[in-house]
C-alpha cells in the first residue's frame, strides 16, 4: 500500500512543486494565440530578453545555496554597475573597452556594498529577504546622495551630456550612445533575420560554468552545509557569519556585472529607476522557474526568464484582445510580478510549515503502531 | 602498565556561579576500554563531558579545576576543535548531521579532501576544488570500519535513525587521530535490533584500539559491552568498578542512594489511596512530545491524593501532562470526574477544571514581557471570564486592572513572590519567582486538579521548599489533586502518595514513596 | 547619574533621541532662514494628524505577533473602494465622509479576514509575505479601477480612456470635513485641524479601548507568547486573525482621513508605497518587531512627519538644493532597517532580593 | 606569501589593464575640414570634391565650403594611431590625386581638427587639438605707454556656455581664469560689475584662432578699451 501511495505523492508531489511553472504554461498556451504576435517576434524577444536578464537572475542562485533566501539586494550590485557606467561614460570611452572598463571600476564598489549587506543580513538571520528588500531601498538614497548631488560637485565629471543643466548631478537618462550593444554584437550572428547576441551569451555560459564549478569547491560546500544547517555547520568549524558575507559579495558582484550587460543592451539607463524593478524582475523570473527559496538552479532561471518574458510580452496584447484594452494587461504584468512573488513565497512557508508537521506525524503513527502492539 | 592509560581525569571541579556541579572526580581509562558513564539527571555527566570536550561552555562559566591528561599530556582544550585535534571525538545525542547531505559529505564536513587550483592562490585555500569521488571512498571505508551496511552516497534525510548514528561515529572515525570516542547516549533512539549492532560497532571500536566513553540509562548494555564503569551522583564520584565485579542491582543503588539528610525529608503521612475515588482515569495515552514521547500509558489518579510521576529525562515523563492538557499531539481516553476529556484542546481541559504549570517556564509558562498581574491573571480571565468589568449588557468585557493587581498581590504575599510590584515584567525575575509566579497563575483557576511539572527545575534550594510546602498545603487545605512530574526522585518521595516511573514511554511500575531506593533504582533503568 | 542617562538612552533608543534632537535644531534653526515656523509647526499638526491612524494600524498587528504590516496597501484598497463609493452616491461634508468610512469597513473586515488566515498559514515568514500581498492587491485593484461600473462623471475620465481617473478630487464633496471642525486660526499662518486630531484621538481611544478587553488582553498574550496563550486556553489562530481584520480595518478609516484633508483620492498605483511611512514612523515611536504601543504611534508620527516636513524647508533653505526626497528614503528605511538588524536579547534576569 | 605575490600581480594586472582599456577605448572626436588653412602667411584652397577614409571606417566625402556649409564632417574614433587617406575626386568621381598619412593622437584630447589642404601641402599644422584653452586676465595692460587698469569684479562668458567670474588680483585673487572651448570661430561676452554683482558695462566680441594654436590669452581691460593685442598666444 505504501508503494502505491509513494507513487501517487510522487506524481502529486511534481505537480506541488512546479505548481507555478505548470501555471505560467498554461497562462502561455491561452494567451499567446490570443496576442496575434508572430512567432519570429515571440522567439526574437525571447532571445533579446535572455541575453539580457540571464545574468542577472542567476547572480540570485548562490545567496540561495547559503540558505539565505532570494537576494533583492542584487539592487545594490546594479548600482555600483550603473556608477560605473557614468564614470566611463564620463571618461568618453567607447564599446566593449567601456564594457570591461566599467566592470573594471564598479568592482570595488560592488563588493563592498556586498560586504555591508552581508554583515547587515546577519544581523537578521531569519528575516533575509525582507531585509535586503529595505537595504535596496536604503542604499538606493544613498546612491541618489552622491550620483544626484556629489556627482559634479564633490566628484569631478565633466561631460556636458551626462550632468544636469545645473552644474552637477547626473541627468535622469543617459544615452548610453557608445556602448549600445557592444557585447552583443562583438560576434554578429543572425538566423532567419533574428539578430543572436552570441558574446552575450558566452558571458551567460561562463557565469553558468563558473556557478557549476563554484558549487564543487571547498567554499561551496561550506555555503550548502550553512545553508541548510547553521549550527551543525558552526560545530564543525565552519566561519558561518564570513561564509554569509561572502555568498551576499559574490551575488552582488555578479549582479553588478549583470546590470552593465543588461544596460548594454537596453541603450539608456535611467539614471535613477533603471536598478530599482531589477531584483523583482529577476526574483520573479527565477521563482516563476520553478525556484523556490531554499532551491533554485541554473534550469529555473533559464525557463523562468523564458515564462516569465512570455507573460512580460503577451500579457498587454492579450488584455486587449479579451478586454479591449491594453492598460489593463499593463497592470496585469505587474499584478502577475508581485503576486507570483507572493504566491511563490507563501507556497514555500506554507510547505515547511507543512512539512514540520508532517515530519512531527510520522513519528505519531509510529507512536499509536508501539501502542497498538504493546497491547 | 602505565603506558596503557590513555585518559587520566584529576579532581575535576566545577561550579556553575557558585551551584557546585562536580567535585573533585577522578578517573582512569585504558587504551582499547569502553568505561561506562552512569548517573541520575544532573548528577553531572554531561558537565563532565563538556569539559573534556572542551565545549565553550564550560570556558564561559568561568573554567573548571583539575587536570587532563590525554596519552600523557596534561591538556587545556579551549575549543571542542582542540579536543578533535588531540583525539577526543563526541557523538551527541542530537545529531549533527546536515539531512540534505549524503553520508560522505557530512563524515568530511569541513575536512573536505581538496585540491589546489589557479584561483587558490588569489582568493584563498575555500576555493580549491573538492574531490568528490576520493571522499566518497574514503568516507566508505569508514563506513565500513564502523562494520555496518551504509552506502556512503545516501542522504541523511533519507537515513534511519540508527544509520545516523553510524554516520555521525564513521566521521568522529575518520579522523585519523582519534584515540578517544565519547557517545552520548548513542542507543537512546534506536530500536533493539539497531541498538544491538550499535553495541557491536562499539565493541569493534575498542579491539581497534580506540577508548570510548559510553554514557546510556540502560544498565543491560553497560554490562554487556563496558570493561569499567563510572557511577556518578550529585556531582562527586561514587564508584568506579570493572564491570564483572558488580551487578545492575548494586549500580541503582549507588545512582539513587542519597546520604543521608541529603534530599527533603518527608513530613506528612502517605495517604493510603486504595480506597479512594478515582478522579482521573487515562488509557492508552499515547503522546507525541518531542524528546519525552509516551507510548502507552494507564493511570487512575485518585481524589486528593499528591501523586508522583518520576523517571529519567526523556523517558516520557513529561508528556503525560502535556499530552492530557493538550499541548502535544495525543490520543487515548482520558476521563475526568467521569466526563470524557477532548485531547489537543487545552481550552477544553483548563474548562473541565485541572491547571497545569510547565516544565518550560520560558515558552510556554510565562509571557516573559508583561507584568506578573497579567501572567497571574490570564487563564483565568480568558477561561473563566473573571476579573472582567462587563460594559454595555456584556457587549464589552473589560479588563478590571484593580481587580487583577489585588490577585496578583494576594499571591506575591502568600507565595512570597520577591519582585518590586505586582507590575514588574515576569522576565525580570529570578527563576525561583518565576516559577511561583506560574504556580500562582495556576491556583488562580482554582482547578480541582493540578498537574505540575518540574517544579523545582532551576530554583534554589529555600524556594525549592517553599515550592513544595506550598504545594502541599493546596493539597490539604483545599483537596485539591495533584500531579507532580520531576526527575528529582527524593522530591517526589517527600511529597506524593505514589509514585509512578515512566520508561520508555510507558509506566514502569507504581510504588508507594516509602519503599526501598533499590526498587525505584530498577524500575528507573529496566534491569 | 550615569547608570540613569544610561538607562534613559537605552530606553529612548538612539534613533528617537537622534531624530528628536534633529528635530528641534530645525525648529531652531527654522527662523534664521526665513522659514515661517508657525506654517512649519501647522505643517506638522495636518500632516501628523493624516498619517496618525495609518500608523496606529499598525499596531493590532504587531501586538498580535505578525509583524511590521507590510501590507497595509490591503486595507488603503478597502478605504479607497469606500471613499470612491461615496463620492459615486455623490454624498457630502461629514455624512460623505462616515458614510465613506461605513461602506469602507465590511471591505476591510472582509479583506482583513482573508489576509489574516494567509498569514496563518505562513508563520514566520509574515512581513515578507505581507510585503508582496499589499504590493500585489495594489495592482490588481488597478485592473480592478478600470474594468468597476462606477459612473460618477467626476470620477471617471471625462472623455478618451475608460475607468476612473488616477486622481479624484473630492474638493466638492468632503475635502477637509473634519479638518474643519472647530478649526482654530491664529494669525495667517497657524492653522489647527482640530476635527481631525480628535477623531484621530478617537481612534486611539478604540485601539486602547480594545486591548483593555478581554480579546484584547488575550490578542497581547497571543502576540507576546503565543504558547502561553494556547496553554492558557486562547485560540492563538483565531486572535492573530482578529488583529489583522482590526489593522485592515483602521488602514481602510485611515486613508480617508488622509484624503479629507489631502483633498484627493488616489487610485491606481497611489497605495502602492504607502506602508513604508507608517512602518517607519512606528519603528520610530519606539516599536519593535514584536511590541507597539499607542505612544509609539503618537511620538512616532510626530517625529517622524516633523522630519519630513521641515527638512526640505529647512536644509533646502541652507543648502540652497532640494533633498527632501532623498533624505526621506535615507531616514524612513535607515529606520526599517535599524529595526530588522537589531537582535532581539531578553535582558537577563534582574534577581530583586 | 606566494598567494601575496600573485594576488598584487593580478591586482597590478587589472590595474594596467583598465588602463589599457582607456587608451583603447577612449572616444576622440576627428572633425575633418576642407576649409582654406593660413599658416605663416601662405594660403591653402579648399578642393571641390575630397574623399577622406580614417583608418578602416566608411568613407566621407567632401565638397568645397560654400554658403553656410563649413565643409567639414565629424567621425568618431578609437585607439591612439591614425591613418588616413584622402583622395581628391573630380566631377566624375574619379581620383585625381591620393595621399595617406598618419598620426597620433594624445590619449588626453577629446577633438582633433584634421584639415586637409594642408595635409595634401604638408603644411605644419595640418592635425590639430580642436579644443583650445582660453585664458582669461583681469590684470593691467599696458600699450603705448599707457596702462589700462583692471575692474574689481567682471564676469566673462565664453561661447555662451562657459561663464567664468574674475576679480581684481590682490586679496589672494589671482585675477586669472581659463575655459575650454572648441572649434575655432569664438565670442567672448564681457559683464563689468560692482561688489553686488549689478552689471555696469557689458560687451560682445567676436575672435578665430588658428589651427595650430591651443592655448590663447585674453585680456579684459584691453578688451573692454579696444586696444590691439588682446588676443595673444598664452606662454606658461
Amino acid at each position: 500500500m505504501s508503494i502505491l501511495k509513494s507513487k501517487d505523492n510522487k506524481i502529486a508531489r511534481f505537480f506541488i512543486n512546479n505548481a507555478v511553472p505548470i501555471l505560467f504554461i498554461l497562462f502561455a498556451v491561452f494567451a499567446i494565440p490570443m496576442a496575434d504576435l508572430s512567432i519570429e517576434y515571440l522567439v526574437a524577444e525571447m532571445i533579446t530578453r535572455l541575453a539580457r536578464y540571464s545574468f542577472l537572475v542567476l547572480a540570485l542562485l548562490i545567496p540561495v545555496i547559503a540558505g539565505m533566501g532570494m537576494n533583492f539586494g542584487i539592487v545594490l550590485g546594479a548600482m555600483a554597475g550603473q556608477v560605473g557606467l557614468i564614470f566611463v561614460m564620463d571618461w568618453g570611452v567607447m564599446g566593449v573597452p567601456a564594457f570591461f572598463l566599467a566592470i573594471i571600476i564598479s568592482m570595488p564598489l560592488a563588493v563592498f556594498l556586498g560586504w555591508m549587506a552581508g554583515i547587515a543580513l546577519n544581523h537578521a538571520k531569519g528575516r533575509e529577504m525582507v531585509t535586503s528588500y529595505i537595504l535596496g531601498f536604503f542604499i538606493n538614497g544613498v546612491y541618489q546622495l552622491l550620483v544626484l548631488y556629489s556627482m559634479g560637485s564633490i566628484i569631478p565629471i565633466n561631460n556636458s551630456k551626462i550632468v544636469l543643466p545645473r552644474g552637477y548631478g547626473i541627468r535622469n537618462a543617459i544615452d548610453l550612445v557608445n556602448l549600445r550593444k557592444s557585447v552583443d554584437r562583438l560576434i554578429p550572428l543572425e538566423i532567419n533575420g533574428i539578430e543572436i547576441p552570441v558574446m552575450t551569451f558566452i558571458l551567460v555560459a561562463i557565469l553558468c560554468v563558473f556557478i557549476v564549478w563554484f558549487r564543487k569547491t571547498k567554499l561551496g560546500q561550506d555555503m550548502r552545509a550553512v545553508g541548510q544547517n547553521m549550527e551543525v555547520a558552526r560545530n564543525a568549524g565552519i566561519p558561518v557569519e564570513r561564509t554569509r558575507i561572502l555568498a551576499i559579495v559574490i551575488s552582488t558582484v555578479l549582479a553588478c556585472i549583470g546590470q552593465i550587460i543588461f544596460l548594454q543592451n537596453i541603450g539608456t539607463m535611467n539614471t535613477y529607476n533603471s536598478h530599482e524593478q531589477i531584483g523583482m524582475f529577476s526574483i520573479a523570473a527565477l521563482l516563476v522557474g520553478g525556484a523556490s527559496v531554499a532551491k533554485a538552479s541554473i534550469k529555473n532561471a533559464f525557463v523562468g526568464i523564458i515564462l516569465f518574458h512570455i507573460m512580460f510580452v503577451v500579457a498587454p496584447r492579450a488584455g486587449k484582445t479579451l478586454m479591449g484594452e491594453a492598460q489593463i494587461g499593463e497592470y496585469f504584468r505587474v499584478f502577475v510580478s508581485y503576486a507570483i512573488i507572493a504566491i511563490a513565497l507563501a507556497l514555500h512557508a506554507w510547505r515547511k510549515n507543512k512539512e514540520a508537521e508532517f515530519a512531527r506525524r510520522s513519528l505519531r503513527v509510529d507512536t499509536e503502531e508501539a501502542a497498538g502492539t504493546s497491547e | 602498565m602505565p603506558d596503557d592509560i590513555l585518559l587520566k581525569m584529576k579532581n575535576i571541579t566545577k561550579d556553575f556561579y557558585g551551584n557546585q556541579v562536580l567535585t573533585g572526580v577522578n578517573m582512569e581509562l585504558k587504551r582499547g576500554h569502553i568505561l561506562g558513564l552512569v548517573g541520575e539527571n544532573g548528577a553531572g555527566k554531561s558537565t563532565l563531558m563538556n569539559i573534556l570536550f572542551g565545549s565553550t561552555v564550560i570556558k564561559e562559566t568561568g573554567g573548571f579545576t583539575g587536570e587532563i591528561e590525554l596519552d600523557g599530556k596534561i591538556c587545556n582544550f579551549e575549543s571542542p576543535f582542540d579536543a578533535l585535534d588531540a583525539g577526543v571525538g563526541m557523538v551527541h545525542q542530537e545529531f549533527m548531521l546536515i539531512p540534505g547531505f549524503q553520508a560522505a559529505e557530512n563524515i568530511m564536513l569541513n575536512r573536505e579532501l581538496t585540491q589546489r587550483n589557479f584561483w587558490v592562490d588569489v582568493f584563498g585555500e575555500r576555493l580549491s576544488s573538492l574531490k568528490n569521488e576520493e571522499m566518497i571512498k574514503r568516507a566508505q571505508k569508514a563506513i565500513d570500519t564502523v562494520g555496518v551496511d551504509l552506502d556512503a552516497k545516501t542522504l541523511v534525510s533519507e537515513m534511519p535513525v540508527a544509520h545516523k548514528q553510524f554516520t555521525e561515529i564513521a566521521r568522529e572515525i575518520d579522523r585519523e587521530a582519534t584515540k578517544l570516542l565519547i557517545l552520548d547516549e548513542p542507543t537512546a533512539v534506536l530500536t533493539e535490533s539497531e541498538a544491538e549492532i550499535m553495541l557491536s560497532v562499539v565493541r569493534r571500536l575498542a579491539d581497534m584500539g580506540i577508548s570510548v566513553i559510553f554514557i546510556s540509562h540502560r544498565l543491560k548494555e553497560i554490562m554487556q559491552i563496558c570493561n569499567e564503569l563510572v557511577v556518578l551522583r550529585d556531582g562527586k564520584l561514587v564508584k568506579e568498578v570493572p564491570t564483572n565485579e558488580t551487578n545492575p542491582e548494586k549500580i541503582s543503588e549507588w545512582m539513587v542512594g542519597r546520604e543521608i539528610g541529603g534530599g527533603p525529608a518527608r513530613e506528612a503521612p502517605v495517604k493510603q489511596t486504595e480506597e479512594m475515588e478515582t478522579v482521573l482515569k487515562v488509557r492508552n495515552l499515547w503522546v507525541d512530545m518531542p524528546g519525552e514521547r509516551v507510548i502507552n500509558v494507564d493511570l487512575d489518579i485518585k481524589k486528593g491524593e499528591i501523586f508522583g510521576i518520576g523517571g529519567l529525562a526523556g523517558q516520557g515523563k513529561l508528556g503525560i501532562p502535556n499530552g492530557i492538557m493538550g499541548l502535544y499531539p495525543a490520543g487515548g481516553k482520558v476521563e475526568f470526574q467521569g466526563k470524557k476529556i477532548k485531547l489537543n484542546n487545552p481550552r477544553f481541559a483548563l474548562d473541565s477544571g485541572m491547571a497545569f504549570v510547565s516544565e518550560d517556564r520560558r515558552d510556554v509558562g510565562l509571557l516573559l514581557e508583561e507584568p506578573i498581574d497579567w501572567n497571574i491573571s490570564f487563564t483565568v480571565m480568558q477561561t473563566q471570564e473573571k476579573y472582567l468589568k462587563k460594559i454595555l449588557g456584556g457587549l464589552i468585557k473589560w479588563r478590571d486592572d484593580k481587580a487583577i493587581a489585588k490577585l496578583a498581590q494576594e499571591y506575591i504575599d502568600l507565595l512570597e513572590i520577591r519582585c518590586t510590584s505586582s507590575k514588574q515584567l515576569a522576565k525580570e525575575l529570578s527563576g525561583g519567582n518565576q516559577q511561583k509566579v506560574c504556580l500562582a497563575k495556576a491556583f488562580a483557576v482554582r482547578p480541582d486538579l493540578l498537574f505540575v511539572s518540574e517544579p523545582t527545575r532551576g530554583i534554589d534550594v529555600g524556594a525549592k521548599q517553599l515550592v513544595l510546602d506550598t504545594l502541599h498545603e493546596y493539597n490539604e487545605k483545599y483537596g485539591i489533586t495533584i500531579i507532580v512530574c520531576s526527575s528529582e526522585l527524593e522530591e517526589l518521595r517527600s511529597i506524593s502518595d505514589r509514585v509512578a516511573i515512566v520508561s520508555e514511554g510507558r509506566i514502569a511500575g507504581i510504588l508507594s514513596p516509602t519503599a526501598p531506593l533499590k526498587e525505584f533504582g530498577a524500575l528507573m533503568l529496566e534491569a | 547619574m550615569m547608570e540613569k542617562i544610561k538607562d534613559f538612552l537605552e530606553a529612548a533608543g538612539w534613533p528617537r533621541l537622534i531624530i528628536g534632537l534633529f528635530l528641534l535644531a530645525l525648529f531652531i534653526t527654522a527662523p534664521f532662514v526665513e522659514v515661517n515656523i508657525f506654517t512649519s509647526l501647522s505643517d506638522v499638526i495636518v500632516r501628523f494628524g493624516m498619517w496618525g491612524i495609518l500608523v496606529l494600524a499598525m499596531v493590532p498587528m504587531v501586538q498580535g505577533g505578525c509583524g511590521l504590516n507590510f501590507g497595509l496597501p490591503l486595507g488603503i484598497i478597502a478605504g479607497l473602494l469606500g471613499a470612491v463609493t461615496s463620492v459615486e452616491l455623490q454624498l457630502t461634508g461629514l455624512v460623505g465622509f462616515f458614510s465613506a468610512v461605513l461602506i469602507a469597513i465590511p471591505f476591510g473586515i472582509g479583506l482583513g479576514l482573508l489576509y489574516g488566515i494567509l498569514l496563518n498559514k505562513v508563520k514566520g515568514d509574515e512581513m515578507t509575505i505581507a510585503l508582496y500581498v499589499g504590493f500585489s492587491s495594489v495592482a490588481f485593484m488597478s485592473m480592478m479601477w478600470l474594468k468597476l461600473p462606477y459612473k460618477s462623471p467626476d470620477m471617471i475620465w471625462a472623455y478618451g480612456g475608460t475607468g476612473l481617473r488616477t486622481t479624484i478630487s473630492v474638493e466638492k464633496f468632503w475635502y477637509r470635513a473634519l479638518n474643519d471642525i472647530w478649526t482654530i486660526q491664529i494669525g495667517d499662518h497657524f492653522y489647527f485641524p482640530t476635527g481631525m486630531i480628535i477623531f484621530f484621538a478617537f481612534m486611539c481611544l478604540l485601539v486602547w479601548v480594545f486591548f483593555h478587553t478581554k480579546t484584547g488582553t488575550a490578542v497581547t498574550a497571543a502576540g507576546s507568547n503565543p504558547e502561553y496563550a494556547r496553554a492558557s486556553g486562547v485560540n492563538v489562530d483565531k486572535m492573530r486573525i482578529i488583529s489583522v481584520i482590526l489593522t485592515t480595518v483602521l488602514a481602510a478609516v485611515g486613508i480617508i482621513v488622509y484624503e479629507q484633508s489631502f483633498g484627493f483620492i488616489q487610485l491606481y498605483l497611489g497605495p502602492f508605497w504607502m506602508a513604508f511611512p507608517a512602518v517607519a514612523g512606528i519603528l520610530l515611536g519606539g516599536a519593535s518587531v514584536h511590541k507597539a504601543t499607542i505612544m509609539n504611534v503618537i511620538v512616532g508620527t510626530f517625529l517622524f512627519q516633523g522630519i519630513l516636513t521641515m527638512t526640505p524647508s529647512v536644509i533646502n533653505n541652507i543648502i540652497q538644493t532640494d533633498m527632501s526626497e532623498t533624505i526621506r528614503i535615507i531616514v524612513s528605511n535607515g529606520l526599517i532597517l535599524y529595526a530588522l538588524t537589531r537582535t532581539i536579547t531578553i535582558k537577563s534576569a534582574k534577581v530583586k532580593a | 606569501m606566494k598567494g601575496w605575490i600573485i594576488r598584487s600581480t593580478l591586482i597590478l594586472a587589472i590595474i594596467v589593464l583598465a588602463v589599457f582599456l582607456y587608451i583603447i577605448g577612449k572616444e576622440h572626436v576627428i572633425f575633418v575640414e576642407n576649409n582654406t588653412f593660413t599658416i605663416d602667411g601662405k594660403v591653402y584652397e579648399p578642393y571641390d570634391l575630397v574623399r577622406v577614409t580614417l583608418d578602416s571606417g566608411e568613407p566621407v566625402e567632401l565638397k568645397k565650403p560654400r554658403g553656410r556649409s563649413l565643409g567639414r564632417a565629424k567621425v568618431s574614433t578609437t585607439g591612439l594611431n591614425h591613418k588616413v587617406l584622402v583622395e581628391i575626386l573630380d566631377d566624375d568621381d574619379n581620383v585625381i590625386e591620393s595621399k595617406e598619412a598618419k598620426f597620433n593622437v594624445k590619449n588626453n584630447v577629446e577633438e582633433l581638427l584634421l584639415n586637409i589642404p594642408a595635409l595634401m601641402h604638408d603644411a605644419e599644422g595640418w592635425v590639430a587639438n580642436n579644443q583650445k584653452t582660453i585664458y582669461v586676465e583681469n590684470k593691467p595692460f599696458t600699450a603705448d605707454g599707457k596702462t589700462y587698469e583692471p575692474y574689481e569684479f567682471v564676469r566673462v562668458i565664453l561661447d555662451r556656455s562657459k561663464s567664468l567670474e574674475i576679480r581684481k588680483p590682490g586679496d589672494g585673487h589671482t585675477g586669472m581664469d581659463k575655459g575650454v572651448v572648441t572649434d575655432l570661430r569664438h565670442t567672448l561676452y564681457i559683464e563689468i560689475m560692482d561688489n553686488e554683482e549689478k552689471v555696469l558695462e557689458s560687451k560682445e566680441v567676436s575672435y578665430t584662432v588658428g589651427h595650430a594654436q591651443e592655448k590663447l590669452l585674453i585680456n579684459i581691460p584691453a578688451v573692454m578699451n579696444d586696444v590691439d593685442g588682446w588676443l595673444t598666444e598664452y606662454e606658461e
